[in-house]
């Protein structure tokens, strides 16, 4: 709880800070409302609005969640999959770029005719963000294991399986955070643009229908609350990478 | 136990030739130690016969059968300690026989406990002194169930006195389950002090130049190292490395 | 897209004397925006010492760009103004593209819907705007049908083809359009129109919009610009098949069939019962507003002639 | 050149496959072209339909590698900067995060009334889906410095900064590289995206002007230029990080 | 020249103490070697005199001046050879001297091609034998320009041969500049063929338990080394080092 205390104060001091800039910028250059609402005036609504929005925070939650994992599973099994085969790994690259350059524009009709207006299709646009930074990062990590202990695992007879799990795997894990991390901001985003392909409920639907009605301010909370959402989920994922990644010198200690 | 033969193998990397015909048999059970100019081609031989490198030309025999390129015949300790950063020391020692197939904490933490380790099972690699590393490479060698040990200056970074402790339970291990050792080494003491044979690498490119049979019984005590005839061999072998260095 | 600079006209004009006004699209170029295009291509804004630029919109609306100042004009449709003026954002509607409402729920043939009271037991498809309830709401309740008796399913962004494939039985269109889209695949479908069953959803889409300052600071522009609009329009109106090439030119990368059959059917629609085109009719925006306050889809009442004008339009 | 044609097939002959499946099954399943047009269907308008979108072409082209270049800058120096301050490191991470997660759609209208319809707001959205990867990549890389080195160049008396140029960023160039693949392939994406603020030219404006007037089959040549550019741009990426990082042993040797 | 003094020196990690009261001085110009047990503490000492370090309890001071926790005093070869993986051998011995502002590479050059190792400038460590990359990192250390030169155990992955020659080159550079040595070694005979004084140190904690003052005349000779002085005293040290020994 201390290092929280100790870790939270500066991104707070930043941010009250940058609010009050915004305050008095909107003030002092008349920026019309609509246009930029004040923090103020946002917080005012994020406060009393509660009712209009509460209910659409669960249905996002849940898909991004959903979303997310089964992103970076994808991720993960894509990565290793094209790592141990390097045949799949030649071959496919070009198809992993290309995933992440369909706009969902085209995608939306054919997901919608494949799989309906449920969750299926949402989740499926979710996984497509999330996957790929994952696979890379990891494919990356992969490729750093240290010479001499992969030399002493292949001459220990070791089976590539054993090499993976117990060199490479390990040795990539970094990396696979650093991925999932991207990944895990990017999600929630992906969950908002994934409700515009037909949802009911959801942060993305409340931020169009704010959006069609020239509600700036509740556009506005929409967007604060997909940041601590993004920032909730960065955090557990920072938590996990602390308990999977402990062998790793204090920072302390080695910088400085 | 366990026969090596290994006949006239030459690679080179690049275009430079580091290894020239290099043709030696080590019988089973005995314990051969090699020697040879820095930088001459040494590690690269056991790079050879753990099967990492493939030889320009010659094979390799283990037991008769041909293991040139083949892994995971020999229980390796490298030059370069080659822990994983992520595993504590007792994962870390056990890694060889994980690879293996079976895993027997016991005996690690025993071993762990000869070596003067006691108290370290739960540290990490970079909590640990270079010489406190190295013992721990050497106990996964020895952990390790293939019965032909290759060891790379397993000792280098250890004083003379933790040094002897090593060598001499060397030696027990050796006698008591008959593995086959090749053994580099820089110090002729060490050389003389534990094998049967000790074989002399010219440099650049390497081959065995001489090979000398150690006279001395086993066991083999503290006080043959201060004997006269000792010195006399020190000295033979000393001033035949030296005609092949620099 | 329409970058006007470059078409060639025989008025001597120089560029530079020529006033530069930008107009904001809805959306991407259609036939609602043929009288501009036409404008452009035939030299009326040049004739008036205007120099327009067309811009589409893409992620910033027009209502957004005309309101702080970035462009001149845009186009926009009466709903938008109506709930923009209610958040205080000063639009005002200028002239009315086309009289009457062409919207309407689309449905396939073979479902027989041919009145809402043939609505219920369906599933409609929407984008989930409170908007569209209350709508589909207000026509059936004319025939004493039920709402809850429809399902509403939310589709998003997808469009009219797309959601007839997931078992969508009725859906939001513009006819003029999607529904000619729809004659050129061979789809036959029904159309219930807005304007058949509620006067009050009779409103004006799209409409040509400006904000207060303009109007205020530049009346004459608007007037120039509403000059050249008009003739542009009234062009259109006589010459549908020569008006679509002209869109067809300034955008190739529309389909040109769909322009032309789509210009054939909204030329006459532009007018239509009017004394003249553009004009606007007081109890239309007040229907509208009042629609919607009673719906509680607005918070606030609109002040409806301040929302519109027609002194801008040629006599 | 050898090379390129021994790594070329095996991607090549993966499309070349995937097309024929969706030729077949579009004719097989007799899905409908302004569905999911055939791939003949899409290649004739490609080769048939270049006098409408060749024009699109370069504004596009232009845009991303202008974008991706600043892109870089931004991510590289934001990440140094984050890295050698680490007060700046722990109160701005959240504001990194947040400008991921501000939607297209609020954006838009600022970035439009503040910088016209330009080509500046356009490069700003590029410049913020580029960065991001750049600098988490670049930060976990910093990280990741060899214990030993470090403490040698310490006791050696070396200065942040030498420390810095000498070993953190030698070291961080895999991880960066990492990065900006990531953040190459979505480069194209962004300026397609960014077009949609207001252009009158570009793939993005090709693409929206396609997909309103139904043709489908010019959406899909849209998304192969799409995918050329970023395989193109990616490959480019790849040279350089050859040229760069030339020090590592040949994945030969070591793998296998 | 300079003149280092360490007083009365503590430090612990977690609840271990390691080193326990250190005092000691090196006078300007002497060469000192540091005898003890594996895992006692000497690298610790050298992380303490570089700064990287500090200490619970105790200052060091150079010149007069104190250095506690400053960086940047001292030319040091780490006991890992901590070679950049991405810079050739004479970008990697050049920097020392990049780090404190001049690079001279033809003094570099004729270093590398002094310890054998010409023909490999612009090769990359990954490419170097263990003993050879030991080399390397000596030659950095020595080409950098402070004048307290702290090694440790510098020789320990080279042949007897290769080992001497650069002992030698060692006292040479040593005489030529009279820089002060503090040098980590395993090896009695190199402690006493090379330093002017021996500390010998205890384990856990680590003190400084015996001080020898070498008797041996310079310039010193390779004859000295078959002495039977040299014999005598290379016996007491052993015997004072595993006393503290396991
Ligand atoms: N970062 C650390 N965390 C915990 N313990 C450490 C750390 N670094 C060193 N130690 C401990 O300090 C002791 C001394 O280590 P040091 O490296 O100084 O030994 P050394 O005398 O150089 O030994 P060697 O001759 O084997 O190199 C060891 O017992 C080691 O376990
Ligand atoms: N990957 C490589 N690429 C190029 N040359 C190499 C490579 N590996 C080793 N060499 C060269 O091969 C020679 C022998 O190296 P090796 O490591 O076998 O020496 P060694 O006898 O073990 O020396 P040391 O006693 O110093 O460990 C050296 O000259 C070295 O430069
Ligand atoms: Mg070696
Ligand atoms: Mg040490």
């Amino acid at each position: 709880m201390k290092t929280l205390v100790e870790k939270g104060w500066r991104p707070t001091l930043v941010l009250v800070l940058l609010f009050i800039i915004w305050e008095f910028s909107v003030k002092i250059l008349e920026i019309e409302q609509w246009l930029l609402p004040a923090p103020s005036q946002i917080f005012n609504e994020l406060i009393h609005g509660t009712d209009v929005y509460l209910e659409h925070l669960w249905p996002t939650i849940q898909l991004c969640i959903i979303g997310l994992a089964i992103g970076c599973t994808v991720g993960i099994v894509t990565g290793i999959i094209l790592h141990i085969v390097p045949f799949l790994r030649q071959a496919f690259y070009p198809i992993l770029i290309i995933s992440q350059n369909i706009p969902t524009i085209v995608l939306a009709p054919l997901l919608v005719i494949w799989f309906g207006f449920g969750m299926l299709p949402k989740i499926f646009v979710i996984i497509l963000v999330c996957f790929f930074p994952i696979t890379i990062s990891l494919l990356d990590g992969f490729r750093q294991s240290d010479r001499d202990v992969m030399n002493y695992m292949k001459m220990a007879g070791a089976t590539k399986q054993q090499i993976f799990w117990k060199l490479e795997w390990p040795n990539a894990l970094p990396s696979l955070f650093s991925g999932i991390k991207i990944s895990a901001t990017y999600s929630v985003m992906g969950a908002v643009i994934s409700e515009w392909l037909g949802a009911s409920k959801g942060i993305g639907v409340y931020m169009q229908l704010s959006q069609s009605s020239f509600r700036t301010d509740r556009v506005f909370v929409a967007i604060i609350l997909i940041v601590i959402l993004s920032l909730l989920l960065l955090g557990l994922i920072m938590l996990l990478e602390k308990k999977m990644i402990r062998w790793r010198p204090k920072e302390g200690k080695s910088h400085e | 136990m366990s026969k090596l033969e290994i006949n006239h193998l030459s690679i080179s990397f690049g275009s430079q030739k580091i290894l020239d015909d290099i043709t030696f048999t080590a019988e089973e059970g005995e314990f051969i130690s090699i020697l040879g100019p820095s930088g001459s081609g040494k590690s690269t031989l056991f790079n050879l016969i753990g099967g990492i490198l493939i030889p320009d030309e010659g094979s390799i025999l283990l037991d008769g059968k041909e293991i040139t390129g083949k892994r995971g015949s020999i229980s390796y300790m490298p030059q370069s300690h080659a822990l994983m950063p992520w595993r504590t020391i007792l994962d870390n020692v056990l890694l060889g026989q994980e690879i293996a197939g079976k895993r027997d904490e016991k005996k690690a933490l025993e071993m762990l406990g000869k070596a003067g380790l006691k108290g370290y099972e739960k540290h990490y690699p970079h909590e640990l002194s270079g010489g406190m590393k190295q013992r721990v490479s050497f106990i996964r060698s020895l952990l390790s169930p293939q019965s032909l040990i290759c060891l790379d200056e397993p000792f280098s970074a250890l004083d003379e006195f933790t040094r002897f402790e090593m060598q001499n339970w060397l030696l027990s291990v050796w006698q008591q389950y008959k593995r086959t050792i090749l053994f580099i080494t820089h110090n002729i003491d060490e050389a003389l002090y534990l094998s049967d044979r000790i074989l002399v690498l010219s440099n650049k490119p390497a081959s065995v130049q001489k090979e000398f049979i150690v006279p001395f019984k086993r066991p083999r005590t503290e006080e043959m190292l201060y004997s006269a005839e000792f010195l006399k061999w020190k000295q033979d072998i000393y001033r035949e490395i030296k005609q092949y260095s620099l | 897209v329409g970058n006007g600079q470059d078409e060639s006209s025989n008025d001597s004009k120089s560029n530079d004397e020529l006033e530069k006004v930008k107009l904001v699209l809805d959306w991407t170029p259609n036939t609602n925006h043929t009288g501009l295009y036409v404008a452009q291509d035939k030299g009326y804004f040049e004739e008036e010492g205007l120099d327009v630029e067309i811009i589409m919109p893409g992620e910033a609306t027009a209502e957004n760009l005309v309101a702080s100042g970035q462009a001149d004009f845009g186009i926009s449709y009466q709903e938008g103004v109506t709930l923009a003026r209610t958040q205080d954002i000063p639009l005002v509607s200028i002239a009315a593209i086309i009289q009457h409402n062409t919207s309407g729920f689309a449905s396939l043939k073979e479902q027989n819907i041919t009145s809402p009271k043939d609505f219920e037991g369906k599933t409609y498809g929407g984008w989930g705007s409170p908007i569209e309830a209350a709508v589909i709401e207000s026509i059936m309740k004319q025939e004493d049908a039920n709402i809850d008796e429809v399902e509403i399913i939310n589709v998003g962004n997808t469009d009219f083809f797309t959601a007839l494939e997931q078992n969508i039985d009725f859906f939001w269109i513009y006819y003029g359009w999607t529904g000619i889209e729809a004659e050129i695949r061979d789809i036959p479908i029904n159309m219930i129109y807005l304007t058949d069953y509620s006067e009050k959803l009779d409103y004006y889409t799209p409409v040509i919009i400006t904000n207060e300052d303009h109007i205020a600071d530049n009346p004459e522009t608007v007037r120039k610009f509403l000059a050249a609009v008009t003739k542009g329009y009234e062009f259109a109106i006589e010459n549908p098949a020569e008006a679509a090439d002209i869109l067809i030119e300034a955008v190739p990368e529309l389909d040109a069939e769909l322009v032309k059959k789509s210009q054939e059917w909204l030329s006459p629609k532009y007018q239509d019962d009017a004394p003249r085109w553009g004009e606007q009719k007081l109890e239309v925006w007040e229907n509208y507003a009042d629609w919607l306050y009673e719906n509680e889809l607005m918070d606030k009442q609109l002040e409806a002639e301040k929302a519109f004008t027609n002194e801008f339009l040629p006599e």
